[in-house]
């Protein structure tokens, strides 16, 4: 521990010495860096502090120094965490291929694959984006359709994907596709990389409710894709899905809190729109009840979070807690936007121009854009399912 | 008690259903949201709505009414739900005409009411003014000037308050918030010198509006009903609104089940139909059931009006707590159970979603009702 | 509606006449008059009021004058009801035939068994109990195993029942017994009357939570049962079965309601035990909102209730709606029956004793007891699969 | 913060299970219950008890405890609140010794606590006097007298009032109902004269009393802390009971759980495991997601007063909320879930139902905890 406690001053001192002032505010979805190509910074400032912590190697803290990342242990790499949210330092990159890919190819891919795509993960040289969910393949991920032909020196690929966050301005995607037509459900699946920019793939958004338009739709006519460009063996990427879904499911137990919302939390806005008698109790018995119940729930769920990484690191796993994460993240999310929206009256029912103040648009915005946490990522009822079926043991019909 | 529609009712229901799913489809809602159209609701079906006697059926005959009662119009209301029909009717109708009626003098009533049958005259009620729903604490002032009134103050969340001919603005003569003390009703023109009306862009495409009101000068005959006296008017005015509005989401709750229900037997997902999950189902099921005891809840509500019963205030807030609750559980599974395309614009189901959110705080949310439905009975 | 108005005024009249003053305060489990062989009765009273009632045909109005009914038609008997209500009149006989045997022998028996059972049950001569559920059946009541054998003048009939409540009091039990065991579930059984002094049947009460034994197993061994004791079509017992278990779950929709229970209703209780602020609000918030909604919720049942009845008035019935009455009045049973115990705090956890008066000890069993009404007559799960099924019409795996 | 038991805690908790599930199964309980035992545990258990080291477990080692901490406590009482085991460890361990130990005067701990220790003192809280926790309205009037005190008035729900060696008694020397000023704690001892016990049946068969306090004179040296000052001491103690009892509380769901659990995959209906129909399984996957939770909770609990925090009130609160919750989802569902056998006397979950509501009862309801947690945090 003595170690640790050295590196964690050691960091702290990088991070006052090197992160700009204007880094260390409350970051807004615009202010976000995100990878590619053809980056863009909103400010000097963001991109000194990217460069900075890029030649670290500490956009992505775990991955090997060799590959172009940060080379620390979980530890360490909580520790680097915990002082830059201490210190408000804020994410210096943005990327799918972080979050998601990077990890895949650390595991499954070969090391060609590794020193090609790695690197530039880390660097933030490439946007990427995921292709998994089809036009009614729904929460039956394995009944996809789209099709990769072996034409001998490549895969030849037909199909569509749907959900493909942020696909119009991804350079790469990575795609689940039938690579064997005539196996069972989730044997012949392959995991296959592909240019966004090679013929034939096109892309078209699609509007949600809450006026957004990450998600997209993307369709594959007769794309040439590249034989290197297979993760893992052939017909076996249904294990490289599953690996990558338990980031996923992660990252989204997580996202409550981190989507860009509101600059303030259900107490604050409880005090500001519907203020406090003169016992100091919130005036409304109602809503004072749904906030404290909120309250409480999010607190008992941040020290599960708490206690699963406890128990990973003094060697207790219990590898089924972390199964209920994603679930009472994204439910407990969506309770927390609908006690915004409470909280709020009148103010979070605006949708566009004057009246409503710019966190009052956020909220609404952000309570009907909480509605597909529960979906993406693996559905509640699908959770449900897995729990009862891998927790509890209990039979299948 | 009648807690079944008679023969007439149910035809008009059915007319109403006819009319609008054929004239006023949700689609056209979008329209109107993509269009940016000013006025939140088409003026021309609006006419066609008058003319088949919708803002003249709860009038009573000698202003042109057909006298018809609230049970009538509130089965229009609910098919108007279904359809998430944008419409001046409970501002206008239940709103507006209901305060000239209960509170007005004849000569108000006869000057005002035929117009409103006819459909030449549409109203808006001016009562909110914070971040909820809360009648009480109006502060708006009216004070007496140069022989009629003086009006000063914001209002916010006024539906169809920016297109209203007139509007009937709740302000304080005396008191101070929280009393019942001294309040009193006005009608001020919506072109009226010193009022400002700024359409709000809501969530539900529908229209509502912020006023502001700068030394804004009635004559002594804007004054609905008694000076300072208004407060019981004004809570049958709501009770009426609240009732009738709880019957438009019952009509919107029960089209997104019915649209849920439809999907649950379509959409394929591991060789099977969703609708074969019996988790599905027993969530399916107590949807139904929420819904079949609010249809009997809003039946009696709207006995509650049409028998002119003491009770009323009591139903009132039970409709609008349980139609809340009831809207929200439907939209949020309905969502929920049509998965991805479920949060997509495209899908008409989200237009139910923000709707049941607007409604919901429009004249009180369910802790507002619960309160009061407490407070009523005594605990 | 003239002649319905006159009814009425002739009625409470009757009532007014004929009904003890001691007949006409809230009744205890105590004081019941259940029907049998050797009836028992609480008072003078209560036999004299028990005796104008059976004179009248009132102990059951509705079924024909002629076999010992009042002969009223609906609208009569529910007039009947509420003048009975009104003047607070006591339900003058209690017995299973009155409420479920009785209308199935009138529905489905001969002419010789409408004269050899109706009338003793419109007397109470007869004390009646069920026999349905077996040990191991539970929801899945067609998987029934007791046997009838067709030993060709008689049946013989061996097996056991459990719940067959109050069967330790009763003198004859209705049954649902197995008649082919070769033949698919629901199909080979038949609907059988047996005389419980017959040699062979013995009954043993079960010591339920509350503390109560009205539910006992009985069982039978090489039983002989006269062929003339079976009520409908041989191996056709399962459509009896199905018009009986209609009326239980209106019976069980409605018997929140009406179980002994302690004298004050949950408003009474709140006021009693927690007390208001100086605004007349229940000191508690908690327990105030708690109480709201189960009174919120009891209202729209009971208007539920009403507007069954109005629709089938009026020709205008929805025969889904009355499938909820049984869900709606047993879960909302329980949840009165927490409220109760949450309101009265330390003073509903007695069991026997001093320190508890006897609305309190009645508050604690009650409250024990309501756990069995989502459990008998159906589960709630077995009701929301029925209505799954049969009113959305969902699929079926 | 620690949410994970260190190997010595893990070591105590097998041992614990393996003593209770041998000697105290919840059949103990039963007869107990049926015996009509009047003191509603077993001594010679309780000197088992003791012998290995339970009574000590949390006491400084000057007063011959082990020092081991409430998490390990913790992690005891979760087992015996697995097979629902009846012992005075909650009113002497728990509620009484702490008092002592943070409230007393050197002399009071240093002749009271090694008792506690060896099992020769038990003791218990006379705390409430209405029919819900309500601390601040302690009524109970101490007052001077003849260079002691002479207490007067009555308690209720006295967790083993009637069996304890000695009493520590919550009254008012000053201040009125409501007020958190003028608390003071006596010791008094069980056989004292003027004091009257009566035992109550409880509906979880364990021991509770009446007690009342007719002229009970008390000496000086039986004031416990400060004259008046007692609240803070008062409020640290139960909030160190709130957490050991919602220990117990989620041993007992967590038993309770998974016998449902088992039982889904045991019963046969309609020809397959009750546990294949997904509306049980979605159910049983949600008990177990508030099970987990409320372990997490549990554990910074425990660390909160191991580690002598200043948000110790909010995690009692926060835990005995959840575990009041908790364990009346899990124990309704159980009952639900076993069906008919689930109402039988003969089935144990019976036992773990009442307990649960005797236990949600004691030291304060969720709405109770609620409120107190949303003050505590400022709204």
């Amino acid at each position: 521990m003595a170690d640790l406690d050295q590196f964690r001053l050691e960091v702290r001192q990088w991070l006052e010495d090197n992160c700009p002032a204007s880094q260390r505010l409350p970051i807004t979805r615009e202010e976000q860096v995100w990878a590619g190509k053809n980056k863009q910074f909103p400010s000097d400032d963001a991109k000194l502090w990217f460069e900075r912590m890029r030649d670290k190697g500490w956009t992505v803290p775990e991955w090997p120094s060799e590959l172009g990342g940060g080379g620390l242990d979980e530890r360490q790499a909580k520790v680097l965490k915990e002082e830059m949210k201490a210190l408000g330092c804020r994410t210096p990159l943005f990327d799918l291929g972080i979050w998601m890919l990077g990890p895949a190819v650390l595991e499954f891919g070969n090391d060609e694959q590794k020193q090609e795509h790695i690197p530039k993960i880390a660097r933030g040289d490439v946007r990427w984006c995921q292709g998994y969910s089809e036009p009614g393949a729904g929460s039956d991920l394995a009944s996809l359709q789209t099709r990769a032909e072996d034409m001998g020196d490549h895969f030849l690929v037909n199909g569509s994907k749907i959900w493909t966050t942020n696909a119009d301005k991804a350079d790469w995607i990575f795609c689940l596709v039938r690579t064997d037509p005539d196996a069972k459900k989730q044997e012949g699946i392959s995991f296959l990389l592909i240019d966004m920019d090679d013929p034939g793939v096109t892309t078209t958004p699609i509007e949600l409710i809450s006026g957004e338009s990450e998600f997209c739709q993307t369709f594959f006519d007769n794309v040439k894709v590249p034989k290197a460009n297979l993760i893992g063996e052939l017909n076996k990427g249904w294990s490289v899905a599953k690996a990558l879904l338990k980031h996923e499911r992660k990252l989204m137990s997580e996202i409550g809190g981190d989507t860009p919302g509101p600059s303030f939390g259900p107490v604050q806005a409880a005090l500001e729109y519907v203020g406090t008698d003169e016992n100091g109790k919130l005036k409304d018995a109602a809503l004072r009840d749904q906030l404290v119940r909120h309250e409480m729930a999010y607190r008992a769920i941040g020290l599960t979070h708490f206690r699963t990484f406890e128990e990973r690191m003094s060697g207790q796993a219990d590898s089924n807690v972390p199964l209920i994460m994603k679930y009472v993240g994204t439910e407990e999310g969506k309770r927390k936007e609908e006690l915004l929206l409470a909280l709020l009256g009148h103010q979070a029912l605006g949708w566009d121009g004057d009246g409503f103040n710019e966190d009052e648009k956020l909220t609404t915005r952000g309570w009907l854009f909480s509605k597909a946490l529960s979906i993406a990522g693996g559905t509640s009822e699908v959770q449900l399912n897995i729990i009862a079926k891998r927790v509890l043991g209990l039979p299948q019909q | 008690m009648a807690l079944v529609l008679n023969e007439e009712q149910r035809l008009l229901k059915d007319t109403a259903k006819d009319f609008l799913s054929e004239n006023m489809p949700v689609e056209a809602l979008r329209t109107l949201r993509d269009s940016d159209d000013p006025t939140g609701y088409s003026q021309q079906q609006w006419q066609q709505m008058c003319e088949l006697g919708w803002a003249s059926i709860v009038l009573p005959e000698q202003y042109d009414g057909l006298d018809f009662g609230f049970m009538g119009l509130g089965a229009i209301i609910e098919e108007s739900g279904r359809t998430l029909a944008a419409s001046p009717l409970l501002s206008t109708v239940v709103l507006g005409a209901s305060a000239i009626l209960l509170g007005g003098n004849e000569e108000q009533k006869s000057s005002l009411l035929p117009k409103v049958a006819s459909g030449e005259l549409t109203l808006a009620l001016a009562l909110e003014e914070g971040h909820h729903h809360a009648p009480l604490d109006t502060a708006m002032a009216a004070e007496a000037h140069d022989g009629g009134f003086r009006l000063n103050g914001n209002k916010s969340f006024v539906v169809d308050g920016h297109s209203a001919d007139k509007l009937v603005v709740v302000a304080r003569t005396s008191g101070t918030a929280g009393s019942a003390d001294g309040f009193s009703l006005f009608l001020v023109d919506g072109d009226a010198k010193g009022l400002t009306r700024q359409r709000r862009k809501m969530v539900d495409s529908r229209g509502a509006a912020a006023l502001s009101f700068d030394n804004v000068d009635v004559s002594a005959d804007a004054l609905i009903g008694e000076l300072g006296q208004a407060w019981p008017v004004l809570e049958t005015v709501l009770d009426r609104g609240r009732v009738c509005l709880a019957a438009e989401m019952l009509g919107g709750a029960l089209e997104c089940f019915e649209r849920t229900v439809e999907y649950l037997k379509e959409r394929d997902q591991f060789g099977v139909k969703i609708g074969s999950f019996q988790a599905l189902q027993h969530r399916a099921s107590l949807m139904y059931i929420e819904l079949e005891l609010a249809k009997s809840v809003l039946f009696d509500a709207f006995s509650a009006i049409d028998d002119k019963r003491a009770d009323l205030p009591q139903l009132a807030s039970l409709a609008k707590a349980r139609m809340n609750d009831v809207f929200e559980l439907v939209t949020n599974e309905a969502v929920q159970m049509h998965g991805g395309i479920g949060v997509t614009d495209e899908l008409e189901i989200g237009f139910f979603l923000k709707r049941s959110r607007v409604a919901t705080q429009l004249l009180g949310h369910s802790g507002f009702h619960r309160d009061r439905y407490a407070s009523l009975c005594g605990y």
